[in-house]
């Protein structure tokens, strides 16, 4: 055989606008490449001049996917900035509707990006003329992360109702309770989820990645904490770019992260699952041994059972909070802007978002740095292609640029966050 | 020629000009039929008359290549028409048809530049009555410009 | 001003005046290339539809919207409910697409009427433009119906062009009577046309009226009902003594939405038809 | 095939952020009856399968800001019969219209180490500076029941109902108070197109524009009553410099008050 | 009869009201603002809450006095209640080659309006005027309409922005309530003057623990009425009005007001007489089904007086014009009446202001400037 090449003009089923090219020579194969076209946006240039108060609803628009991620990761930072922690009930029903983004982007990706791939079906749709009742179940697992985002957050698609410092208005009891029947709904529909996916047939294929997350001493890592991975890494978010770098690769045009002096990472639910097993729900341990999955997980297809896992935690995390939450005396902490540095970092479904930013005393943005997570697990991404490819050589063509496909596409990447990619002139030979 | 002098002293257009003027004009005038299709003037032709319609009707036109004639006014039984001949280059703009047999009274246009040139007062008067002809076509054009029927509306 | 319709019966569903009666397409005409006309006979209820010449239904098109029409058809015939219609918005491009035995909502009918019996011993004045010509049409029949209590009856009517002149056999028909003098005139003539050329205040100067004893009504759009208003006023038409129908946005018919108001007439319930000398003052004024 | 042909729906995407696209994946209830009545022939983010054109309707998300898109959309135009473009970056340039505001070779330096592989336009533009669009749907995102409601009004025929008037229509009928008005709080709304249901203030937060300009909008007015609640000229560019921030007359107050 | 209520019995009047099967709609605090809604308890009431009103500017401002009803009007009219914002008229299904109407049949409360203003009474009159008394009536209107049962409060203590003396309309009610309450706090302490306007009115003052007026506290009321009079927030000249602005219909005063206008639809909606509304007909994705929708709309709008082609209104300052001239002038060749009560929540609530009264004032003394002008000239 002689040189054949795998290419992808435009990736389906993930959000944003990338392609994908792998090129064989003979038995090897000479290079995989995760092409991102998405045009550059330029959101850490026209932060500079805005308010502190501004970076949580202009980075929202970095992404319509992950918006909580967006402003809770700047929140975070801004509020470091200024000396400020907010913590009690104005921090757990952060969580609260942070697990609302959750249950709605897995839901999403579960049901309608990634399970097509294993079933066999171009789309969800498609799936759901023999699968009626499965994504109906899909749907309604997504809508009800979606009401919990419109719940606190008045819309789902970049909230409105989230601050630095909290929030614009904060609702009552009485309307949190009716989040309980939906979820107690969800949760059980996540179980069902995690059964379901569990049977897809997983290709045999495991790497040995470098596992990075947000870490918390007690609680699975969503919103806060430092960040901690397999490889020995345990710091606060404040040293990230000291172990963490951004750079050009020769093969890429698109800035790619990885752990200095060492190389790729991979973000996200894999990762977390695999650093923070004992920090799960009781439930969602149970089912994910259930899944027959492991305390770590190194199979990238799988990733979809332990999105899974993680919509129960998310569903159960929930409940949890509502039904012990205390309502805050006032929806936000009043916030005076000082001269400083931040940093925030917080678990999009997928994967670690970093911000970064310098404000001066009257809480001018001077400079801001977003790294997220699909850049940071792009190496990854065309390392799994590559070894990927070389071990399936003897799979048709067809055959074997769906499963790139899928491989990209266990990763969910978020391409919009686009913040930090170029335009790659795509290799035609 | 009597009942050619009668029938220019009762015209409304000549109404209240002088009995010296009218008879001027008469001597200028002639007795024209024009049949069915047939036409009065021709676009581009030199013009040299205008014309008191005494019964009948005409159709002033052109003719737009692809489309055909388009009709831009009728002129009928007491109408007055056509006052190129008053202003230089005296050529005709458009067609003049008779869409039924017309009787009409021509008066010989350069006969009356002539006479307007030389005799101021009749001039004048003869230039007011078509100042105000003129208006009226004016507000029927732009009327028609309007385009009052309302084609182009949308819900 | 002509009579407000005291008129509290039922114009819709159960009484209630903002539900439409169902009727159905008995016949479906096409007029001129946008226009049509459609018969419409009621689904159950009453079988007549009594209405004045001039009054409008609000016409519903299933789930694409609701427009107010004046009914054409012959109000000395109420069993028999026409419409013509320009296709121009969206409602009405969907009637267009309709067939026979398809269903409209009806509300109706609405507003005032043209002075029929008011003119009665006078010479009748109709001038039309475009579309207009369909409200004036009940008239038409309401006149021929009583020709013997009117003085003369002229028509005149202006279009666009030979192809948009509406009711052309109609037209014909009413031309060769000796009782009437219909006068049709097109803005451009094409093709074969041997009729008038210009707009139809060209006609209003020499048609054969007596300006003294005479009632005029009039309706087109709002720009050509103001220029034939002026050349009936050349023609010594006194004001009180022209009528017009009026357009304005109409959503609830019934006088209660507020977007018809023209200073303080509503135009559904205190029009369409005005009197002239009525609206004379507030007809010119911009953006009234 | 004996049954009506489906429309063929494709949504396009340009530089924006997959909100709006997403809008329609979020029609949880209505999606699966979506695709009964039209056949979704070309959507990425949710499918594989790729129908060619032409397209009954195309949605178009994002704006113009590389010369490679200022291509790509007159083919999506040639290919679609109706073409929609949703949200604020498709509507007005969207956010990545800062840019706009200044040099973007400056933007370049900050965000990338390597300008020279950039490729960008200096204006990020929104779709109708390009070609002809048939129909807006505004927002930031927009707001999936206006979306449904253009689907909806496209199934039978008839014009959506999509007011121009300002998001006060909203909030009023909603029965919000003011919060302009009763908190001194500078409110876009005024201002601002309705559609996403008076959110903000139902929050107790000031309007900040994301459904861009309303029919007249009086932006020097509310400007000016701003400047009494002691908003300061710089807060007021940003005021009405965000979402929509070139859209024309947010673009023009917020030039007003620069210095 | 009038009784007087000791204000710690005030709670009877709200359970004799439940006990006959009335709803309560009353004022109420939420989210630190005054609105309008279901309550149940005189502790909903905004007691010792009163309010600040000028142009474009309200404030709640806690007063820590006793009194229950120490506010003015706020943003919300009865209005909502009694003309919805929006409501679903009917819905319709495709049904062969037609359609059927499902009504919608909605239960309509009995309901109890407590703490209707003098000039409210008279705005509901006023749509009374409109929506039932006209050729033909809004079905809906009266069907809520019906079984209202209204508690006028007295004003005693007017707001910034208001002038109902002007307009006629209060600051007392004297008809259009079915009881009137006027609160008062004196020597004598804190308690309620009540007095019935209708029979229903009679039967619930029977059940509710009040005693029988003494001159003192009727003359008390009076003389704090009187103060209220004097005490308006604004005035607004109504000599003439109607020809007023009629002649006025080219003012340049138009132009300067648009200039602020934000044509923003605030004033419409406020307000407790205007009754524009639109009509919506929608259909769903199942093509099948369809509705019509009633919801307030303004004439602020451009589509307001939209016909074939484009809006006849396009100007800010037309649309200005049609609204202040309909409130005060064409209202009355319409309905024989004003379409204003000078309840002054255009002003408050204007988010930049503008103030009718100010506006009318200008234009009438334009007018008399210029007849100056011309005497002078002459």
């Amino acid at each position: 055989m002689k040189g054949k090449s795998i290419k992808v003009d435009y990736l389906a089923r993930v959000e944003g606008e990338g392609g994908l090219q792998v090129k064989i020579r003979g038995d090897e194969v000479k290079e995989a490449k995760l092409n991102i076209f998405e045009p550059p946006r330029f959101f850490e240039a026209f932060l500079r001049g805005r308010k502190f108060t501004e970076a949580p609803d202009i980075t929202a628009r970095i992404c319509g996917i992950c918006p909580i991620a967006y402003m809770m990761s700047s929140c975070h930072a801004m509020e470091m900035a200024c000396g400020v922690k907010v913590e009690g009930p104005l921090r757990d029903l952060r969580r609260l509707i942070y697990c609302g983004e959750w249950i709605e982007s897995h839901g999403l990706h579960i049901y309608m990006l990634h399970a097509p791939d294993f079933l066999g079906y171009e789309d969800a749709i498609g799936m759901a003329k023999d699968y009626p009742d499965v994504v109906k179940r899909g749907l309604k697992l997504k809508k009800i992360g979606n009401d919990l985002m419109i719940l606190m957050g008045g819309r789902e698609i970049h909230p409105i109702n989230i601050r630095v410092g909290g929030f614009y208005k904060v609702p009552n009891k009485k309307e949190l309770q009716k989040m309980v029947e939906p979820l107690k709904w969800a949760r059980d529909a996540s179980l069902e989820t995690v059964k379901w996916v569990s049977t897809f047939d997983f290709p045999d294929f495991e790497r040995d990645y470098e596992f990075v997350s947000v870490s918390h001493e007690s609680e699975y890592p969503i919103d806060e904490g430092g960040i901690a991975s397999n490889k020995g890494i345990d710091i606060g978010v404040e040293q990230f770019l000291d172990y963490f770098e951004e750079h050009h690769v020769k093969h890429s045009t698109s800035l790619q992260a990885s752990v200095k002096g060492r190389g790729s990472y991979m973000t996200g639910p894999m990762a977390r699952y695999s650093l923070n097993f004992n920090k799960l729900s009781k439930i969602s341990k149970e089912a994910a041994k259930e899944a027959g999955l492991s305390k770590t997980c190194n199979n990238p297809f799988k990733s979809i059972i332990v999105r899974a896992v993680e919509t129960l935690y998310a569903c159960d995390e929930a409940l949890r909070i509502i039904a012990s939450c205390e309502m805050p005396d006032q929806p936000y902490i009043e916030i005076e802007p000082q001269e400083g540095v931040g940093h925030g970092a917080t678990e999009a479904p997928r994967g670690t978002l970093y911000h970064r930013y310098q404000i001066d005393k009257n809480g001018i943005i001077k400079d801001a740095r977003i790294i997220p997570p699909t850049s940071q697990n792009q190496s990854s991404v065309e390392e799994d292609l590559t070894e990927f490819v070389s071990k399936n050589l003897n799979l048709s063509h067809d055959e074997l640029t769906w499963k790139c496909e899928q491989a990209v596409r266990n990763y969910d990447p978020c391409i919009s966050c686009s913040c930090h990619f170029l335009k790659l002139t795509i290799d035609r030979e | 020629m009597e009942s050619l002098a009668k029938v220019l002293k009762e015209h409304p257009f000549l109404e209240g000009l002088e009995q010296r003027h009218i008879d001027f004009i008469t001597g200028c005038g002639s007795n024209v039929v024009f049949k069915k299709d047939e036409f009065l003037f021709r676009e581009g032709d030199e013009a040299n008359h205008f014309y008191f319609i005494r019964h009948g009707k005409i159709i002033i036109e052109t003719y737009i290549p692809q489309k055909g004639p388009i009709a831009i006014q009728t002129r009928e039984t007491g109408d007055v028409t056509g006052w190129s001949w008053l202003i230089p280059p005296y050529r005709w703009h458009f067609d003049a048809r008779a869409v039924e047999l017309t009787r009409a009274i021509a008066l010989d246009g350069k006969c009356l530049r002539g006479k307007m040139d030389e005799d101021h007062e009749l001039g004048y008067e003869l230039m007011r009555r078509f100042a105000r002809l003129m208006a009226q076509r004016l507000e029927a054009t732009r009327m028609q410009l309007f385009d009052v029927y309302g084609g182009n509306t949308k819900e | 001003m002509a009579e407000i319709q005291k008129n509290k019966k039922a114009i819709g569903f159960k009484d209630d005046p903002m539900m439409p009666r169902q009727f159905m397409i008995q016949r479906f005409r096409r007029d001129t290339v946008d226009t049509f006309s459609m018969e419409l006979k009621p689904v159950s209820g009453p079988k007549k539809f009594d209405f004045k010449p001039g009054q409008f239904n609000m016409i519903y098109v299933f789930g694409v919207g609701e427009v107010p029409i004046s009914i054409s058809g012959d109000p000395t015939r109420p069993e028999k409910l026409v419409h013509t219609t320009r296709a121009v918005g969206n409602v009405t491009k969907a009637m267009d697409s309709l067939k026979s035995g398809r269903t409209l909502g009806v509300r109706g009918p609405l507003g005032t009427s043209w002075p029929v019996e008011e003119a009665e011993g006078n010479d009748v004045v109709l001038v039309a433009g475009g579309i207009g010509m369909a409200p004036l049409r009940p008239v038409m029949y309401y006149l021929l119906a009583h020709r013997e209590n009117y003085g003369k009856i002229v028509l005149l009517y202006g279009a666009r062009t030979p192809s948009d002149i509406l009711y052309q056999k109609e037209l014909e028909k009413w031309r060769s009577r000796l009782d009437l003098e219909v006068h049709i005139t097109v803005d451009r003539g094409t093709g074969s046309w041997r009729g008038n050329v210009g707009v139809v205040t060209n006609l209003i100067g020499r048609a054969p009226f007596d300006h003294l004893n005479c009632t005029a009504m009039v309706c087109g759009p709002e720009i050509m009902m103001r220029f034939s208003a002026l050349g009936l006023q050349k023609r010594g038409v006194e004001p009180a003594d022209i009528y017009v129908s009026m357009e304005r946005n109409m959503k609830c018919g019934i006088g209660l939405c507020g977007h018809c108001q023209m200073g303080p007439l509503f135009v559904c319930k205190d029009g369409p038809v005005f009197r002239y000398s009525d609206i004379k003052e507030i007809f010119t004024r911009r953006e009234y | 095939m004996a049954r009506e042909r489906k429309p063929k729906l494709a949504v396009w995407k340009f530089a924006s952020c997959d909100g709006c696209q997403l809008s329609l994946l979020d029609c949880e209830d209505e999606l699966l009856a979506v695709a009964d009545k039209i056949t979704i022939a070309n959507f990425p983010e949710a499918s594989r399968a790729v129908i060619k054109g032409p397209y009954d309707v195309s949605l178009v998300e994002g704006s113009i800001t590389t010369p490679h898109d200022a291509e790509r959309i007159h083919k999506v135009r040639r290919a679609s019969k109706v073409l929609v473009t949703i949200g604020a970056c498709a509507t007005a340039g969207g956010i990545q219209a800062l840019r706009n505001f200044s040099d973007v070779k400056d933007f370049v330096a900050i965000v990338y180490p390597s300008p020279e592989y950039i490729v960008t336009l200096n204006k990020s533009t929104p779709i109708s500076d390009h070609v002809f669009v048939d129909y807006e749907l505004r927002g930031c995102p927009i707001n999936k029941y206006q979306l449904l409601e253009v689907v909806s009004a496209f199934l039978i025929g008839r014009k959506p109902i999509i007011p121009p008037y300002s998001v006060c229509m909203e909030c009023k009928r909603k029965g919000n108070i003011c919060v302009m008005v009763a908190h001194g709080t500078p409110c876009l709304g005024p201002v601002t197109q309705a559609g996403c249901g008076a959110l903000c203030p139902s929050y107790n937060r000031g309007c900040y524009g994301c459904f861009g300009p309303k029919e007249t909008p009086n932006t020097n007015s509310l400007a000016e009553w701003c400047k009494k609640l002691n908003v300061s000229r710089d807060d007021l560019t940003r005021f009405f410099r965000n979402f929509n921030a070139y859209a024309d007359s947010f673009r023009k107050e917020s030039e007003a008050h620069e210095r | 009869m009038i009784l007087v209520l000791e204000s710690g019995n005030l709670q009877s009047l709200f359970d004799t009201l439940i006990s006959e099967k009335y709803q309560i709609i009353g004022p109420t605090l939420d989210n630190s603002a005054l609105i309008y809604d279901e309550i149940t308890n005189v502790d909903d009431l905004p007691v010792g809450y009163t309010d600040e009103q000028d142009g474009g500017r309200y404030r709640l401002v806690k007063s820590g006095g006793k009194k229950y009803f120490d506010y003015v009007v706020g943003q919300h009219t009865w209005k909502r209640y009694l003309y919805p914002p929006e409501k679903k008229l009917f819905e319709l299904k495709r049904k062969g080659d037609g359609f059927e109407i499902v009504e919608n049949k909605q239960e309509i409360h009995k309901r109890a309006f407590i703490g209707v203003r003098a000039c409210e009474i008279e705005a509901i009159r006023i749509q009374d005027e409109i929506l039932l008394e006209g050729p033909y009536k809004d079905a809906d209107y009266e069907r809520c309409r019906q079984n209202i049962f209204i508690v006028a409060v007295n004003c005693v203590r007017p707001g910034g922005t208001c002038f109902c003396v002007s307009m006629g309309t209060g600051p007392r009610a004297t008809k259009g309530f079915d009881l009137a309450i006027t609160e008062i706090v004196d020597n004598s302490g804190h308690y309620f003057l009540i007095e019935s306007g209708t029979k229903a009115g009679e039967k619930i003052m029977k059940e509710i623990k009040g005693k029988e007026a003494d001159q003192n506290a009727i003359e008390t009321a009076d003389r704090l009425m009187k103060e209220a009079e004097n005490k308006m927030g604004r005035r607004l000249d109504t000599d003439d009005i109607k020809e007023l602005l009629y002649r006025n219909f080219e003012s340049s005063r138009w132009e300067v007001v648009a200039q602020r206008c934000l044509n923003c639809g605030n004033c419409t909606l406020v307000c407790p007489t205007c009754f524009c509304i639109n009509i919506e007909d929608i259909s769903g994705l199942e093509v099948n089904s369809a509705k019509r929708v009633r919801k307030w709309d303004s004439c602020f709008t451009l589509d307001h007086s939209y016909i074939y082609g484009g809006s006849v209104r396009t100007s800010a300052k037309a649309r200005y014009r049609q609204w202040l001239t309909h409130k005060l002038a064409s209202w009355i060749d319409q309905f024989g009446m004003s379409g204003c009560v000078g309840c002054g929540r255009c002003i408050t609530w204007c988010p930049v202001g503008i103030d009718i009264t100010e506006e009318v004032q200008a234009i009438r003394e334009s007018e008399g400037k210029g007849k100056i002008m011309a005497d002078k000239e002459e």
